[in-house]
């Protein structure tokens, strides 16, 4: 890829709760290109949320905090500039749709209103100009009607909503979008038309996207990179292909096995067994080595780095590094 | 033949105007026939709000079918009183969508679990207490689990309560609502894996809602698509993935995002979103999204009729 | 705050009067309420009035009279050139006017209740008690009133502020009798302005009034000021003038503050524990003497009156003829009261209901507070008294129903006679439920022989002695414990000068003014 | 060289879940430990306690008599009578403690009336809806239009003055509070997926209302019932002001901050502590119920 | 909207009637009656019982009860025992002069309470969010009689800065149009009344506005805290509005919808509930006229009286659900609930 919109190194952001610490995410580095599209996923709680929240400077803070870390956005460090700066890029260079298109958008305001805001908070237009803006927008995401603008947004489905938020998004062509499950709260044929809409967006503005899902099905559809997450920590890295042919990470595969795949037949299941640790007690070491099959003495006492196993492929595993021990000798 | 079906409708007032009166109906279901064998699992999909829950509780009569007849082993349970059909949930049990919101959050693990055969009437103190433990163990939980509360668990270990309290007495038909919907990836397959297991060990008889049509495809035999209240296709697993006969059918297929990024497939984008309810469109319901429409689905609402070797479908195609 | 009084309102000279509660109407002859007198005593002369300071008649209206022999025919003769606010003239046909007004109950204008009238007179025209047989106009300027039998405190009787006269012509214009009742029309050295309810009731100077020079004041307010701590501090802020209802504690205040000035209003009243005589244990002479031996009487005016009070030996106090000096008082002696519980069978004492009541009233500014310190004194001889409150209104239907053992009660004289005092409160004739005037329920037949016979005569001298000596027997037979006759202490601000408040509690604000 | 770990067969046996050896705790231990972490509600129930040690141990705390006269009338506070003296030359700080003793009674019984009677229309209205939820919801509508304190001063002059008397003035006038709480709090109990569940599971009603319904709603009515007694505290104290609670020598705060009142400009003290006494007081239940409200809101919950 | 509010209009009926019975059964079972009022402490047995026949005292009371009804729904509500004056006349300046302390009390109230609640949830955790907190609560805890008192004890007399009682000051000449005062004073262009009428309000409006503004302050900081947390704030601070804007214009609305309901409810409640401010100030109100009706036990004055409070309370009540309309568009009246 030819040039870096966002570079997140060793991020660190925890929680300073009344019942002690939440590293929620633990040492996260990852990068999104220009008009690239980045799939970040992982289980529940894994930490997804918060890192993009870290990049719009959107934690809630107490009780969270970037203790560690650098979130570079355009050779710009987010996690260094004032909230005044940080709030003329929010919104303007990087946007972002959230998961619950039901909640996102404000009860009391119209659908036009909450559009045009995003235009004039960081251009100096008149509000009919802002107004057509908003209009264009929406035909962009499929939503033609013009009345939607007076509508309030208990007068849409959850598709609109969620096209509305895109629209919101992509009002003043940010050059990065952050898509936090933007998909999940919708049925299968409006989420078939949803990605349909981002992906055009994404080819024809250019976009970069960093799409976060639990969704395996979904990334494999839409990215061209995907970063695997857990427990707050990155796992695995590489590019679509690659991942779903040839995943490193013991979780990945075990993600990726016990996924019922509509090909299949009715067999058991693989599981991978135990839960997601309490992110107030992870355990030592690794933090997949209790639910680990190949678990080895090593991954209880020391945790392993995030490494390349080959070009372009990351994974956080002593397996590998082993790997690449035994390769280097070998050679 | 467990459970038959014929012609379940249910419909919600809407209430509102001068002094509360009724201003209107949703037609949640409207005219759903189909049965589920003894021992097998019938699969229902269909996109949000199109009536897969509301058909489940009519079922059971936790939502009082508004006409139609459901007979289970034969029997009419809408004839039943009161009393009668309250003895007779023993044999039909159900599972919730959220393993949280479906359990006391004030009862621990063993009263949940022991309430049922209370309320049954199944064996004494001790006897109860026993099967607890087993069904406990059957679910694949200690017990040590049996003195937490449900906030105490994960979302996995909760569905096994939940799917735990569903077979405490025994039950020949279990309605699993979206059970493994709110769950991770990794800890659905623990569940659907248990699910499967039980049914085989205890000749259960599922009837499976899901939104998901791969979960649905694993573990059902026969699958029921609705759409806006209606039954719009139903046949054998394969024979419904492979040859969608519906236009709404293959429209979700098609949909369905595949884990797998060398899989090509040509999607078909519906346009639209699902209507309401309230005021379903004439006709064939699915009329206003479909590809392949003509003029006589505008008018005329396709009959769900066989269409050869079990595989039933509503379409004028 | 301490504005300039009159800003914002010329130069007129305007006093005004803090007070507890509002008037209930100002057409006084329906009027009880001394809230409401006092106001209407500004506006409506009366026929014969009282002095200053004391319940001796003066000429009012009338300048002077004759009474007939046998007491039954009165002649007055009215002041010449008087004239009513709306500019009609008082004569001899308005006063004949007004008492046909009152007395008769078919009058077109009798709407509503005459109370004092029907009290004062014995009834209505048609009942049999009723004194009044016929008021007619001699001439324009004279009136004869001529009675069925003679009536002791006649006199007295007419010079209340609640047979002012008033207007006939502004009755007349009243057929509903609503009008008057709400801005009456009378001859008084001030015009009724304005009612603000609840809140102020404007009067402003006659002009014409017969006396020249006066009333010295452009502008009389009366403000009503429920709370008695509220009301102290308006005057001490400067929003009033002067105010009645002082707490007696804070007349020390008063006294040691230079600005403002204390002012006593003699008490034609009593206060008194009426120890219910037919229920038990007060049915036995020696148990009511034994309370009367438990009372500490200097205490309770220490405590409560702040010393502004007079220990009640007799029903009635001494501003009133009639008064026994020599009745010795029991003293307070608690042995001696326990010794008599054991004569009378009580040695453990006993438990008893002690009704105390809650709103203040001139001769019992905190009864809750003295019955609370009388309990104090009745456990030390072993009566434990439980101390029962309720709302004015209940208390006195209670009280008249002789719901009571034992009740804190007491009277205000209405016209300075013996007989308003000693009939009206312990003759067998008023133990009449529901509405006794006698709640201690005491039925003695000497007494009532005694009563009547002063009540009959019209010899002073010889009324004097009857009232002696009833008193005597009362105060053997101890159906009550004769409190405290109250001085009620008021104050004003230090300008404030010719304000003498009266024993009936309604002042004339006639010589009032501010400075000199 | 390829040492690629392959995808696991699907064969393989499912372990059972761990036993966890993390101490499991129960719901009130969970409780106790928020309770402990919440600052007002320590604050809140440490006044509420000293109250209420203050209103046990009366006798043992003061000297006095709360009845006993001295000759000293409306004395400063002083080392020999820490608040002063009364009118009476009673000791202030005695009647002040023993005051507590009312107070606290007045809230108790006035709050546990209300809680139960209100609550029990709550449950039947909410739970069986139709006409027995209309019937009930006009008579909450009825209490609640009603002008409380003047529907108080009635019912007490009704009844007759006294404590008593006021204490079930108090308690009907919030019975509605409570009521619609409890109806709420059912209606939305009622469709939680857990007591369709036990519909499910066959169960009768009474069974649904009393052990599944009837221990989720009682959390909020707990809270109310906290912020309810303050409240009460405050109501008990305007009838006494008016006159219509406590009959003396009953030293309830109120009615000793109505006989105090005419001695605000002689005597400033009898007026300043039994007030901040019933400002503390009420302090400490608000406290408290503020505290349990967060504590058992789940949106507070992290 | 209209067949939601004559919905309304129409559940109010068998409040009121309700409502009516039992202030009627309450207030005929206090002991004592109006005769004695009317005629003092002194009367003959025989006046007493007359002028109960007069007022029809000696009736069954289940007539007396439909005697008043039918009054009441030819519109009359009937005539004071003790003045004889017709109570709808009466009751006037009263009402007036409440619902002008109740007003300012609580235009005090959100005011203060609602800026209060907005700087407190912003400062969250912060020791001004405690001291605001710690206020507000004192505030709520104080019995207001006792504030009412304080505060004239200070203002009034220690420092005399403001006037201790009353609507005005006496010596004013002052024509009461409307009984609203200060609306009073603005018609009459007396500026001088105007400002006099409003440094009356002062105190009594402080005291009777303390309660109302701690719930109101407590209501809004944890309702702008609960709507701060929600999807769409986050949605508008992902735009890169202005922490200002988020506040006033984004979290405000929404946090505003629970203390409307606290604001229509405290606002009936200080109607009914301002006796004892109203004794302490000498405001000529109408708790202090029904507190006083009850003692004379005026009947016709305390039925009517009562009733009249409900129904003002009721449509208070209502005004605030059809603001709820205005205000959130989600809420539609008349339309399927
Ligand atoms: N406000 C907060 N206070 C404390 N901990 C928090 C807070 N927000 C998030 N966390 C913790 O951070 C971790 C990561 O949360 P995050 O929301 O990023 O998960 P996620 O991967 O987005 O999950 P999901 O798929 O459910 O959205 C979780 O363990 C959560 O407990
Ligand atoms: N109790 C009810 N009252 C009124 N309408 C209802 C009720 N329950 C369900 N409905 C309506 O009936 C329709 C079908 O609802 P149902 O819950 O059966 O859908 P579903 O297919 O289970 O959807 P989901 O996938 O979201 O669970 C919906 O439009 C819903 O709004
Ligand atoms: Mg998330
Ligand atoms: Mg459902
Ligand atoms: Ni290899």
């Amino acid at each position: 890829m030819t040039q870096t919109v966002l570079e997140i190194a060793e991020l660190q952001l925890h929680f300073f709760t009344d019942r002690g610490v939440v590293k929620a995410v633990d040492g996260v580095s990852l990068e999104v290109g220009r008009g690239e599209v980045v799939g970040l996923v992982g289980e529940s709680g894994c930490g997804k949320s918060v890192t993009s929240l870290a990049i719009m400077g959107l934690i809630p803070q107490p009780p969270g905090e970037v203790v560690a870390g650098s979130i570079q956005f355009e050779g710009v460090d987010l996690t260094k500039i004032s909230q005044k700066e940080l709030r003329k890029i929010r919104g303007d260079q990087v946007a972002m749709i959230f998961q619950e298109p039901m909640t996102s958008l404000n009860p009391l305001f119209t659908v036009g209103n909450q559009l045009m805001e995003v235009v004039r908070i960081h251009r100096k237009v008149s509000k009919s100009e802002a107004r057509k803006q908003a209009l264009k927008m929406l035909q962009q995401v499929g939503i033609s009607r013009e009345g939607i603008l007076d509508d309030y947004p208990h007068q849409l489905s959850g598709g609109m909503r969620q096209r509305v938020m895109i629209a919101m998004a992509m009002m003043l062509n940010p050059k990065l979008l952050i898509a936090d499950e933007p998909t999940t709260a919708l049925d299968v044929t409006i989420q078939a038309q949803i990605l349909d809409l981002m992906k055009n967006l994404n080819k024809e503005f250019g976009t970069s996207i960093l799409f976060i899902t639990h969704d395996l099905g979904v990334v494999a559809e839409m990215c061209d990179r995907i970063v695997v997450m857990y427990a707050g920590q990155v796992v695995e890295q590489t590019d679509r292909f690659r991942l779903f042919r040839n995943p490193k990470h013991p979780y990945t595969q075990g993600l990726m096995n016990s996924i019922p795949k509509i090909e299949d037949k009715r067999e058991r299941l693989y599981s991978i067994p135990g839960q997601v640790p309490n992110p107030h007690q992870m355990p030592k070491g690794c933090r997949f080595a209790p639910r680990c099959e190949y678990v080895m003495d090593i991954c209880r006492v020391n945790s392993p780095d995030l490494l390349a196993v080959e070009e372009g492929h990351l994974s956080r595993c002593f397996l590998h590094q082993e790997v690449k021990e035994v390769a280097a000798t070998s050679t | 033949m467990l459970l038959q079906v014929h012609n379940l409708r249910k419909t919600f007032p809407i209430r509102g105007g001068l002094l509360g009166k009724k201003t209107g109906e949703i037609t949640a279901v409207d005219d759903v026939s189909f049965y589920v064998k003894k021992g097998e699992t019938l699969g229902l999909v269909g996109e949000s709000g199109c009536g897969k829950s509301t058909t489940g509780r009519a079922i059971l009569r936790l939502h009082e079918p508004t006409s139609g007849q459901i007979e289970f082993e034969g029997k009419s349970l809408l004839a039943l009183s009161e009393e009668e059909m309250r003895k007779a949930r023993r044999d039909l049990q159900m599972v919730f969508q959220d393993p949280f919101a479906s359990l006391n959050p004030r009862q621990k693990v063993m009263d949940i679990l022991e309430e049922p055969l209370i309320v049954h009437g199944m064996g004494n103190g001790k006897e109860r207490k026993e099967q607890v433990q087993e069904l406990l163990h059957l679910v694949g939980l200690n017990q040590s689990h049996a003195m937490r509360y449900p906030h105490q668990f994960s979302g996995g270990q909760r569905q096994r309560i939940g799917i735990a309290r569903a077979l405490s007495t025994k039950p020949k038909l279990i309605v699993a609502d979206e059970p493994v919907s709110a769950l991770d990836v990794s800890i659905q397959s623990q569940v659907l894996n248990l699910m499967a297991d039980l049914q085989e060990k205890f000749e259960l008889t599922y009837l499976f809602i899901a939104h998901d049509l791969s979960v649905v495809k694993h573990i059902s035999d026969r699958v029921g698509v609705m759409y806006l209240g209606r039954l719009v296709e139903l046949a054998d697993r394969d024979e419904l993935y492979e040859r969608p006969l519906h236009p709404y059918t293959q429209a979700l297929l098609s949909a369905v995002p595949v884990p797998d990024p060398d899989f090509q497939k040509q999607r078909i984008i519906l346009s639209g979103d699902v209507p309401s309810p309230a005021n379903p469109p004439k006709g064939c319901a699915f009329h206003p999204r479909c590809p392949h429409v003509m003029d006589i689905c505008k008018e005329v609402r396709p009959e769900f009729a066989d269409q050869g070797g079990g595989h039933f479908s509503a379409c004028h195609l | 705050g301490g504005k300039d009084p009159n800003a914002g309102s010329g130069k007129s000279k305007t006093l005004i009067y803090g007070r507890g509660a509002d008037s209930v109407g100002l057409d006084p002859s329906q009027q009880t309420d001394g809230e409401s007198l006092k106001v209407t005593k500004q506006v409506l002369d009366t026929l014969v009035d009282y002095k200053d300071d004391s319940t001796e008649v003066v000429p009012g209206l009338a300048e002077k009279w004759e009474k007939s022999k046998d007491g039954l025919t009165w002649t007055f003769h009215l002041k010449q050139g008087v004239k009513f606010h709306d500019g009609t003239p008082f004569n001899a046909e308005a006063v004949v006017f007004n008492f046909e007004r009152w007395m008769d109950k078919k009058n077109p204008y009798h709407k509503g209740d005459y109370p004092y009238y029907g009290y004062m007179f014995g009834g209505f025209k048609g009942d049999p008690g009723h004194v009044m047989k016929a008021v007619t106009a001699v001439d324009a300027n004279t009136v004869k009133f001529e009675l069925a039998k003679p009536q002791g405190p006649f006199l007295n009787n007419l010079a209340m502020s609640s047979f002012g006269i008033g207007s006939p012509e502004a009755i007349k214009k009243d057929p509903e009798g609503v009008k008057f009742n709400q801005s009456p029309v009378g001859t008084g050295p001030f015009k009724f302005v304005e009612w603000k309810k609840n809140d102020s009731i404007t009067l402003a100077k006659n002009p014409d009034y017969y006396e020249k020079g006066l009333p010295k004041m452009d502008k009389v307010i009366f403000k009503s000021i429920p709370d008695n701590a509220a009301r102290f501090t308006a005057l001490k802020s400067g929003d009033i003038d002067m105010m009645d209802g002082l707490n007696p504690d804070d007349a020390k205040l008063v006294e040691a503050d230079k600005k403002l000035q204390l002012k006593l209003r003699p008490g034609m009243n009593v206060g008194y524990l009426a120890l219910n005589t037919t229920k038990k244990p007060f049915d036995k002479p020696e148990v009511r003497q034994a309370i009367n031996l438990a009372t500490n009487k200097k205490g309770i005016i220490e405590s409560f009156f702040a010393g502004y009070a007079k220990p009640a030996i007799n029903p009635m106090p001494d501003v009133v003829w009639g008064f026994n000096k020599e009745t010795q008082d029991y003293e307070y002696n608690l042995e001696k009261a326990k010794s008599l519980l054991e004569k009378a069978g009580y040695p453990n004492g006993f438990d008893v209901e002690f009704y105390a009541m809650t709103e203040p009233r001139p001769y019992m500014p905190n009864g809750k507070k003295v019955a609370e310190f009388m309990q104090e004194d009745l456990k030390k001889i072993g009566i434990n008294a439980k101390i029962v409150t309720y709302d004015w209104q209940t208390y006195k239907d209670r009280v008249g129903k002789g719901e009571h053992q034992m009740a804190l009660y007491g009277w205000t004289g209405d016209n300075g006679d013996p007989d308003n005092f000693l009939y009206v409160l312990l003759d067998k004739d008023n133990t009449r439920t529901p509405d006794a005037g006698n709640v201690a329920f005491y039925k003695n037949d000497a007494l009532h022989d005694t009563l009547i016979k002063a009540q009959q005569s019209t010899d002073q001298k010889a009324r004097t002695d009857l009232y002696q000596k009833a008193q005597e027997i009362i105060k053997k037979d101890a159906p009550w414990v004769p409190l405290v006759h109250a001085t009620v202490p008021e104050a004003a601000r230090a300008e404030i000068t010719g304000w003498i408040p009266h024993p009936t509690g309604s002042d004339k604000l006639l010589n009032v003014s501010i400075g000199k | 060289m390829s040492a690629h770990i392959q995808p696991v067969p699907f064969t393989k046996p499912e372990p059972p879940i761990s036993p966890e050896k993390e101490i499991v705790e129960s719901p009130f231990r969970d409780f106790v430990r928020a309770f402990l972490r919440h600052r007002s509600a320590v604050i809140g129930s440490v006044i509420v306690l000293s109250f209420l040690l203050i209103a046990i141990l009366a006798p043992f705390i003061t000297s006095y008599e709360y009845t006993a006269r001295s000759q000293a009338l409306l004395q400063a506070p002083s080392v020999d009578h820490w608040f002063g003296t009364d009118e009476m030359g009673r000791d202030l700080f005695t009647r002040v403690i023993y005051g507590t003793r009312i107070s606290l009674w007045v809230g108790l019984f006035a709050i546990s009336g209300s809680i139960i009677v209100g609550s029990l229309l709550g449950l039947i209205a909410g739970f069986y809806g139709g006409w027995r939820d209309t019937m009930i919801s006009r008579i909450f509508d009825i209490l609640l239009a009603f002008p409380s304190i003047l529907l108080a001063i009635a019912i007490v002059a009704m009844l007759g003055r006294s404590l008593s008397n006021a204490l079930l003035a108090i308690a009907i006038i919030n019975i509605p509070t409570f009521g619609r709480l409890m109806r709420s709090r059912v209606l939305s109990v009622k469709s939680e997926d857990y007591i369709l569940a036990a519909r499910a599971m066959g169960m009768k009603n009474r069974r649904i209302l009393f052990h599944h319904i009837l221990p989720n709603c009682w959390t909020p009515i707990m809270v109310q019932g906290t912020l309810g007694f303050a409240t009460a505290v405050i109501e008990a104290a305007a009838l006494g002001f008016l006159g219509l609670g406590a009959q003396p020598p009953e030293p309830e705060w109120g009615t000793m901050l109505a006989d105090a009142r005419q001695y605000i400009q002689l005597a400033p003290w009898t007026m300043i502590f039994p007030g901040v006494a019933v400002a503390l007081t009420v302090l400490g239940f608000n406290l408290l119920g503020d505290g349990l409200r967060d504590i058992f809101d789940p949106r507070m919950k992290q | 909207m209209i067949s939601y509010i004559i919905r309304r209009l129409i559940m109010l009926i068998p409040v009121l009637i309700g409502m009516s019975i039992i202030t009627f059964s309450v207030v005929h079972a206090i002991p004592g009656d109006p005769a004695r009022t009317i005629v003092g402490d002194k009367a003959t047995p025989a006046q007493i019982q007359e002028i109960r026949e007069n007022l029809g005292l000696d009736k069954p009371a289940y007539i007396q009860y439909f005697t008043y009804v039918k009054d009441i729904l030819q519109g009359d509500l009937g005539t004071s025992l003790i003045t004889k004056q017709e109570i709808s006349k009466e009751i006037k300046p009263f009402l007036a002069a409440t619902t002008e302390l109740a007003v300012v009390a609580m235009l005090i109230a959100v005011f203060f309470g609602v800026n209060l609640g907005i700087l407190s949830a912003w400062k969250q955790n912060s020791w001004f969010d405690y001291t605001a907190m710690l206020i507000a609560l004192i505030g709520v805890s104080m019995p207001i009689f006792w504030l009412g008192l304080m505060e004239q004890w200070f203002f009034a007399q220690e420092l005399d800065l403001l006037p201790s009682n009353g609507r005005l000051d006496p010596r004013m000449e002052f024509d009461a149009i409307t009984n609203f005062y200060s609306i009073d004073a603005i018609i009459q262009g007396n500026w001088y009344a105007f400002q006099d009428v409003l440094l009356h309000l002062i105190l009594p409006a402080v005291a009777l506005g303390t309660i109302p503004m701690a719930i109101i302050a407590r209501m809004t900081r944890s309702s702008m805290l609960e709507v701060m947390r929600s999807d769409y704030i986050r949605t508008a601070r992902a735009k890169g509005l202005g922490e200002f804007w988020v506040i006033y214009k984004h979290t405000l609305k929404n946090a505003f919808i629970p203390v409307l309901t606290v604001v229509g409810l405290q606002l009936g409640l200080l109607l009914g509930g301002a006796v004892l401010t109203e004794t302490i100030f000498s405001w000529p109100g109408v708790g202090r006229y029904i507190f006083d009706a009850i003692n004379a036990r005026n009947y016709p004055v305390i039925q009517s009286g009562i009733l009249i409070l409900a129904t003002i309370f009721v449509l208070i009540n209502l005004i605030v659900d059809l603001l709820y309309a205005w205000v959130d568009p989600r809420i539609q009246y008349g339309k399927g609930e």
